[in-house]
């Protein structure tokens, strides 16, 4: 049934693109790699998501370094079977350091026909394909749009095609379950496809089975099922003579520590619980469900305890207007949304900058414009973020550039807001926002120490009075005697914060708001260089082109050529050395998802004859698409 | 505010010093400084200190209440004040929080957080200012002015449905609802003083006139020649009855009220007022009383209890903190699964 | 519609006709198929040819809709649908224009857009299919979940009093307020063509099931074994009954509505329905009533005239025209006053 | 009683800074001068805006170049004689081509103490104050914040103090007049004053005792008593020692034709209307008001017969919402306000971007952020135009150059939206919108035609098919046979325009509507230089700043210096051969209502050396202020 038989390797001459299947040639053999990409791909019914799940924190526990990227169905939820109901989950591992879920996936796992349609453009010629065949009927063939049976047609002839009764194989194997109805027995189908999964890469099957125990404890039959299917697949996986060799990938030389796994909008979450443990301050979390934003206000309704309130608010400007009401109140109000919402929020922002108050502002950007991808990734909501306000109307900007790094970052960008009393954006994007990495967890007592000083002394109290070194305005808590005081959106006077239409004070303050932002470069870390510190090549990035951008430089690096990296995680202001840094390169080359937005700041404000590469399909950069635009740049004049 | 965070000893206040130092910029002659100087008087019986009572409030001259209030005060952005209070409140339910608002920039721009605020019940005071009319911006027709109105914006006249807004705030459910008037002072202090004693969203529709762009848009209603038949005095319990010598009263006929001579119907068929009923039908019918068919109904139309949104969340954390104990932040550093590496 | 603007010939369409080529993605056992189904078989009948007709929707499984359709169709942005066919209605009045919206996209953050739609009284028609939850953002809970509902957004319950949207649409004046359910196949034909035979927005509430996220949210009412106890079929100047053999009945004890055995009472003693009543409080009372105290009414509570604002916007034009004749553009330019530089 | 006793000239040499009025010497003479600059300021009450205009449009007839600019109080509504209740109106006139409303007056006539106060600061020294001293009382005195009175303490020294007891002389002319209530016969003191200033600068009567009689046509006392306060102060004038000297300015060469006086805002409404008119559709206004913006909708609101709709709508989503329904109906929709209302548009905006549909969004800019100085004038809203919505969103937009111009670039912004099938942002700002100018009315045969052709034909239509020139989609009219489709904010397909979330469909779309927008250019005028065509400095401007722009560059061309200026009015896309201008000249210098906005964009895309001149202080440029930047940038090395 084997219809792509193995072949040779593509004569691809870098390790992380080349299919380390196609070295298989012996019978059940072990043989050692040292990275994979394994996508999985089914219906959204099938489970898959779960699947990918587990084998990510077993492929944590046995030490490999990944990376994660799930893939979800368009918002609509389609019928079973159909393209648009295709759900994937990929995932990279290796025994190095690795950045990104990888360029395109070396095996691709396929739980029905709609999956093999949608996810095959992304295999690369000599890819494996593991499909359950059963699934391959007429009318589930029609659904995806097939004509004939690809897995039988000869039509993958240029890849590895494993058909699988898989469906039959776990029906089998949970058959003497009592109680089981037949809808459940087919459920465990990804359980099945996952026992197969671990033996192929020589995984445990413990923690799987511990986390069934525990997750199904109240369904015992359920269960039992799941474990059955499990090892059935594995135990099936052994004994055929289509899975010829094992693999192995041993662990990566990982910094040691304590390690979990974690996606962007989880470390957003934790970030922000964290924030209010940090702080002492309730987190006010005023939010309107967006995708891909909802699964922060998801989370954080879950920790009322470390004092995080959410709001479910009726609209994204009722979010925003709630969240600077509890900063007025003393609190750290926080919103977060994804592109049309932030658009929506603009309004109220301005009402924080005018008043100077903290206030984060998350924007977990999609593909747009409008409704545009909503379920797809996209980086460009910079310029948006940078002046998508009426007037002049500074505020910080930080991106996170890893799924672990967005806890960093939003911790940043709490300590920017309450020391410098100013609204933050925090820009992560979709495919942070869900991917995941493994993330070494910080110990509590090396996380930042937030001191935060109220006002009380009624003595020399005024609303906009300016701390010498900051220029933040005084915090006062409502409630405070003897501090009674107005603030509100019309233009302050310098100190006293009455209205004021008086010329020379409205650019006064205006310079001054704008000072303040700048300002804040002085506690940013300066830039740090991956290379070289100059030469003849410089990339930059910012936000989750990090992996790729790093990893391609890398490859470069490696060939010998000049070319070296740095990251923008704050935008606005960005760090002070970066002017310098960027005169020391003779190119300058900017990818982002975005047609050239970080481009255009760069250019504008530095003058620099920067290049940029922009991708806007939904999805990240592959590092290949990078470093072949380096090795491009390198060859001009 | 909740009752358990008033201070033991009480508090002696008076109008003056809730007055703060800023000009007071209305035009002469407006409606508004009569509600300064009521919410002034009414405040400084409610017993709590000046730093309690923040003033949120959103665009339009209504909402330049704040800067004349000595207390802590946000002049916010145009319909968002009930949303900026929200936040306030959960975040710090100490406060006795009030929303100033005009009927443009509660019922236009901003009918919609309105709406939520009320339903949700928040533990807040939201005050409509309504002279129907865009007072500053200079006279634009508002979603309460009259049909046929003509204005700048309409000068062939308006084509639209005015709106009722005690009406809306009962259609969202809300818990507490009055109406009084700029220049029924004594009225209006005792309710505003009713509205700050509620817990829970206390809406309170004011007749305010505008003397520049819409003189006498209560003047059917309020001229002292012909208020007391014109406006019927809510009180709890008792018959609804009006007019100079209170000789006119409301009888209920099928689903409809009709206005009756007391002396021919006896005062037993009156309908009887009712603010705490809990079915909310009574203070609807209310709302729809319109001059000229019916006097205009003041004070307060329903005032029954419910849980606070407020009140619920705060409640909500001290149970998990009672259940769980304070959140450990290691535990959610760690997450679901953990492993090491050495 | 302008019944004028009706084409002489009557049009004879199926339902197959307004079947667009795109396929149906919403979850298999969506309460969405079935009123997609029944608008078909709705507008077969309504005499218009398809391309006169115009779907306008928001965001949300409800709101894809009109890509379902085979007429004009526009999925729009969040909760501004509307505002949008407003503009659609003023500038094109020819067009029957239908706004399809969600819990989420009409009450929530559309919720001011809606209000202000209806009281305008514009020539539209809105069916708001509530299913009492985010379908498309994959379940949190909606204006209109209950108090207490556990979602994702809520894992503790919900502390939202949940809003009543015929009763908002009562307040915000509607001439037109009916209420259907999706099973309900032959009513929601019916309830359809009523409101495109209504001049003036239409609201329509259509209890969907989301089977998905929300499962079952009107099972105690529509449950086969249950509904009849539970549903009230209004009709115009039928008395209220129900049951499975129109056992009870709807009386009205003051102003509160009871429900009662018809035999015990007498069909004479209950209330008649009179979706005419030029007074709203009738409808009103109607939207209050709730399971479990009361049978959910369903039907049309509320359908009287009121010119519409299209219609009025246009007459001005017409009026002016007829006045002051076609504009002439010479004299605009020229202003009030000119002067010649030679 | 005249305080500031006559004095020399205050040593410029600069023919228009100078004060004429210091070369009045002798008794009751005539004298001739090329220039002056008046303004008007009295209480919000006075009828200083009607006596402005009526100043104005005389001094139009007389043939005298002209340019006004009205300040109106903040947007609360103060208690008479406070300091915010003060309002303004400024003419400058000329007998050459002038620009702007002059950098500051040579007179100021106050009726009242507050308007000294607010106004002081502007008068140069030697510049001539006539004030109404009869308001000079203790009362009005305090709530301007006088303690002493300023007319007698001395404190006027540096001023040529006219002292005047108007409220006495004007109760005096109109003291016989039946019927007339003191109220009423003190509101005649604005033209009293006008009266005097008639005399003083040798103008008719005429044209203002007819608009009286028109005006008051059915109040014949209020129309006998302003007559007589008229003619009174001619005649006061005429007797008085006070003024020795009456001035002339002659007619400017100006070029012939049939001219009004108009102000930005009229010329939008009167462009919107001859829109309406030359493409035979619905003009659908949908706006909510919002200073200064809201003029627009009043005007609008009455010429229902030209087919100009107006919708008030609830808020400004609804209000540009309600614009793309009209445009989907096939209709014009166009949208007003300022700059808060513009940030809540922009979602919906997007929407228009997504399914390429017409729609013009007119932003009057005001100082900001937030609600900022709502009644004064700022620019700081181009970067919100150009990039003020989430993700990749391209608009075309425009700029007027002076109140006259909008009406040229709103027929512009027609073109543009209905040739290319997208939204244009027309920019305008609060002294544009209020500030007049004389304005050669335009032949109706002479203005552009619009030929707008909609799709009929049902064979061959896809939504997204594009014109191959423009790269515009067809727009089908709701109601044509045959054509139904839909079209909503999700991404679309290329040509056929179904929802699409293929990754380089999405590409391809992204850079086909940027694209669209860039070849904008290929139908716009390219810039024509002011000055020579190369040479050491270029000053670019945009917007309002054309006026003092242009006459600064002026003032210093004609000392010899090589100094040039262009003027955008396309700001998105720019003039084709703006990049080959700029860089013919050694320094670039762009004066802006902001913070350097226009700047970054230039920068960013030409990579030139551009410096900036950043005014924000709610009120225009002096002339001065620019060219003293020149000078020192000529100076630089
Ligand atoms: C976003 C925004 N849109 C419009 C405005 C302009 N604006 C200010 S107040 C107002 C209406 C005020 O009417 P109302 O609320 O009735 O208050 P009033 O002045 O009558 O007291 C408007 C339209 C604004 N400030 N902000
Ligand atoms: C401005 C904006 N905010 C949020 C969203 C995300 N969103 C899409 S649909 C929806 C709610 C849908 O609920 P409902 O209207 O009840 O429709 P249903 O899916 O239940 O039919 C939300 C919050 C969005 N698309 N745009
Ligand atoms: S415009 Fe009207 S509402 Fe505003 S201050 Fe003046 S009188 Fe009062
Ligand atoms: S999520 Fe619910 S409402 Fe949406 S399509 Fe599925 S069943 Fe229908
Ligand atoms: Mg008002
Ligand atoms: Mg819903």
């Amino acid at each position: 049934m084997v219809r792509g038989a193995p072949r040779g390797t593509q004569g691809s001459t870098n390790e992380e693109d080349s299919d380390p299947h196609a070295r298989a040639v012996s019978k059940k053999t072990r043989q050692g790699i040292d990275r994979i990409v394994v996508r999985f791909a089914g219906d959204s019914g099938d489970g898959m998501q779960l699947a990918g799940m587990q084998f990510t924190d077993t492929t944590a526990l046995v030490g490999n370094d990944l990376s994660t990227f799930p893939s979800f169905p368009a918002e609509i939820r389609a019928p079973a079977g159909t393209l648009p109901g295709v759900s994937g989950f990929q995932i990279h591992f290796s025994d190095e350091d690795i950045k990104t879920p990888g360029d395109e996936p070396n095996v691709l796992v396929v739980m029905n026909p709609a999956a093999l349609r949608v996810n095959l453009s992304d295999l690369p010629e000599g890819g494996v394909i593991i499909a359950n065949r059963d699934t391959f009927t007429e009318n589930n063939l029609d659904k995806a749009g097939y004509k004939e049976n690809p897995l039988t047609d000869g039509s993958l002839s240029k890849y590895r095609v494993i058909s699988l009764p898989i469906s039959t194989l776990n029906a089998e194997a949970v058959k003497d379950i009592p109680e089981l109805t037949r809808a459940q027995a087919d459920r465990c189908k990804n359980f099945f496809a996952l026992g197969i999964m671990f033996w192929l890469y020589d995984r445990p099957l413990d923690y799987t089975l511990q986390w069934i125990r525990e997750k199904f404890s109240k369904m015992p039959s359920v269960a039992q099922a799941n474990e059955k299917a499990l090892k059935g697949g594995y135990t099936f996986a052994i004994a055929t003579e289509q899975l010829p060799v094992q693999y192995h990938v041993n662990p990566a030389p990982i910094e040691p520590g304590l390690y979990r796994n974690i996606t962007g909008n989880e470390a957003v979450a934790v970030g922000l619980i964290a924030a209010a443990k940090l702080t002492g301050k309730t987190v006010f979390y005023g939010s309107y469900p967006i995708t891909p934003a909802s699964d922060i206000l998801h989370e954080l309704s879950r920790y009322k305890n470390f004092h995080v309130k959410t709001f479910q608010a009726e609209d994204e400007i009722a979010a925003v207007s709630a969240a600077i009401g509890a900063s007025f109140a003393g609190q750290l109000g926080v919103t977060g949304t994804s592109g049309p919402g932030f658009a929506l929020k603009a309004e109220a922002i301005n009402l924080a900058v005018m008043t100077e108050l903290p206030l984060i502002v998350m924007d977990i950007q999609r593909g747009g414009p409008s409704t545009g991808l909503p379920t797809k990734t996209e980086q460009a909501d910079l310029l948006q973020a940078f002046a998508g306000r009426n007037s002049e109307s500074p505020v910080a900007i930080v991106a996170a550039a890893t799924p672990g790094d967005c806890f960093y970052m939003i911790l940043e960008a709490v300590r920017i807001a309450i020391t410098y009393m100013t609204p933050v954006v925090f820009l992560s994007d979709g495919y942070l926002a869900s991917g995941s990495e493994p993330w070494k967890i910080p110990k509590v007592s090396e996380l930042p120490k937030f001191h935060i000083v109220h006002w009380t002394a009624s003595e020399g109290f005024y609303p906009y009075l300016r701390d010498p070194k900051t220029l933040a305005r005084p915090w006062v808590i409502p409630g405070t005697p003897g501090l009674e005081h107005r603030i509100g959106g019309l233009e302050k006077s310098d100190v006293t914060g009455n209205v004021s239409y008086d010329p020379l004070n409205h650019q006064k303050m205006t310079e001054l708001r704008a000072k303040k932002i700048a300002g804040i470069a002085e506690t940013i870390p300066d830039l740090e260089i991956f290379g070289k510190e100059e030469g003849e090549l410089l990339v930059v990035g910012w936000g989750s082109t990090y992996g790729a951008i790093y990893a391609a430089v890398d490859r470069v690096q490696k060939k010998g050529r000049s070319v070296s990296a740095i990251h923008l995680r704050y935008l606005n202001p960005f760090p002070r050395n970066l002017g310098e840094v960027l005169r020391r390169f003779k190119k300058i080359l900017v990818p982002e998802g975005n047609l050239g937005q970080l481009l255009l700041l760069l250019r504008g404000k530095y003058l620099v004859e920067a290049t940029g590469l922009h991708k806007v399909q939904g999805r990240p950069f592959q590092i290949r698409e990078i470093e072949q635009k380096i090795e491009e740049m390198l060859r001009w004049r | 505010m909740n009752p358990e965070t008033l201070p033991n000893e009480p508090i002696k206040l008076t109008p003056k010093d809730f007055v703060s130092g800023q000009d007071v910029r209305w035009c002469p002659g407006c409606g508004d400084y009569s509600i300064l100087s009521q919410m002034q008087k009414a405040l400084a019986d409610v017993g709590l200190p000046r730093e309690k009572f923040v003033f949120v409030s959103g665009i339009g001259c209504a909402a330049r209440f704040p800067y004349y209030m000595n207390t802590y005060g946000f002049h916010t952005i145009h319909g968002r004040a009930p949303a900026i209070a929200t936040g306030l409140k959960c975040a710090n339910p100490d406060l006795s929080v009030w929303v100033i608002t005009g009927d443009g920039d509660g019922l236009s721009i901003g009918g919609n957080h309105l709406i939520h605020c009320i339903r949700r019940n928040l533990d807040l005071n939201i005050l409509l200012f309504n002279n129907k009319i865009y007072g500053l911006t200079k006279g634009q027709y508002s979603p309460t002015s009259e049909f046929g109105k003509k204005t700048k914006s309409s000068p062939d006249g308006s084509i639209e449905h005015p709106i009722n807004p005690l009406c809306i705030a009962i259609a969202a459910e809300a818990t507490f609802v009055a109406r009084s008037i700029d220049v029924y002072t004594q009225h209006l202090v005792e309710t505003i003083k009713r509205a700050a004693a509620h817990k829970g969203t206390s809406f309170v529709e004011i007749y305010q006139n505008c003397i520049v762009f819409n003189d006498k848009a209560f003047g059917d209603v309020t001229d002292r020649a012909v208020r007391d038949d014109r406006i019927l005095v809510l009180e709890h319990g008792k018959p609804m009855r009006f007019g100079k010598n209170k000789e006119f009263g409301i009888r209920l006929k099928g689903l409809q009220p009709e206005v009756v001579k007391v002396d021919e119907v006896g005062e037993k068929a009156l309908l009887v007022h009712n603010e705490q009923d809990p079915e909310p039908n009574l203070a609807y019918l209310l709302t729809q009383m319109q001059n000229p068919d019916f006097p205009v109904p003041i004070g307060v139309f329903r005032f029954v209890e419910r849980p606070t949104y407020d009140g619920m969340l705060n409640q909500k954390v001290t149970e998990l903190i009672q259940q769980q104990g304070e959140g450990n932040l290691e535990e959610v550093l760690r997450g679901p699964a953990t492993w090491t590496v050495k």
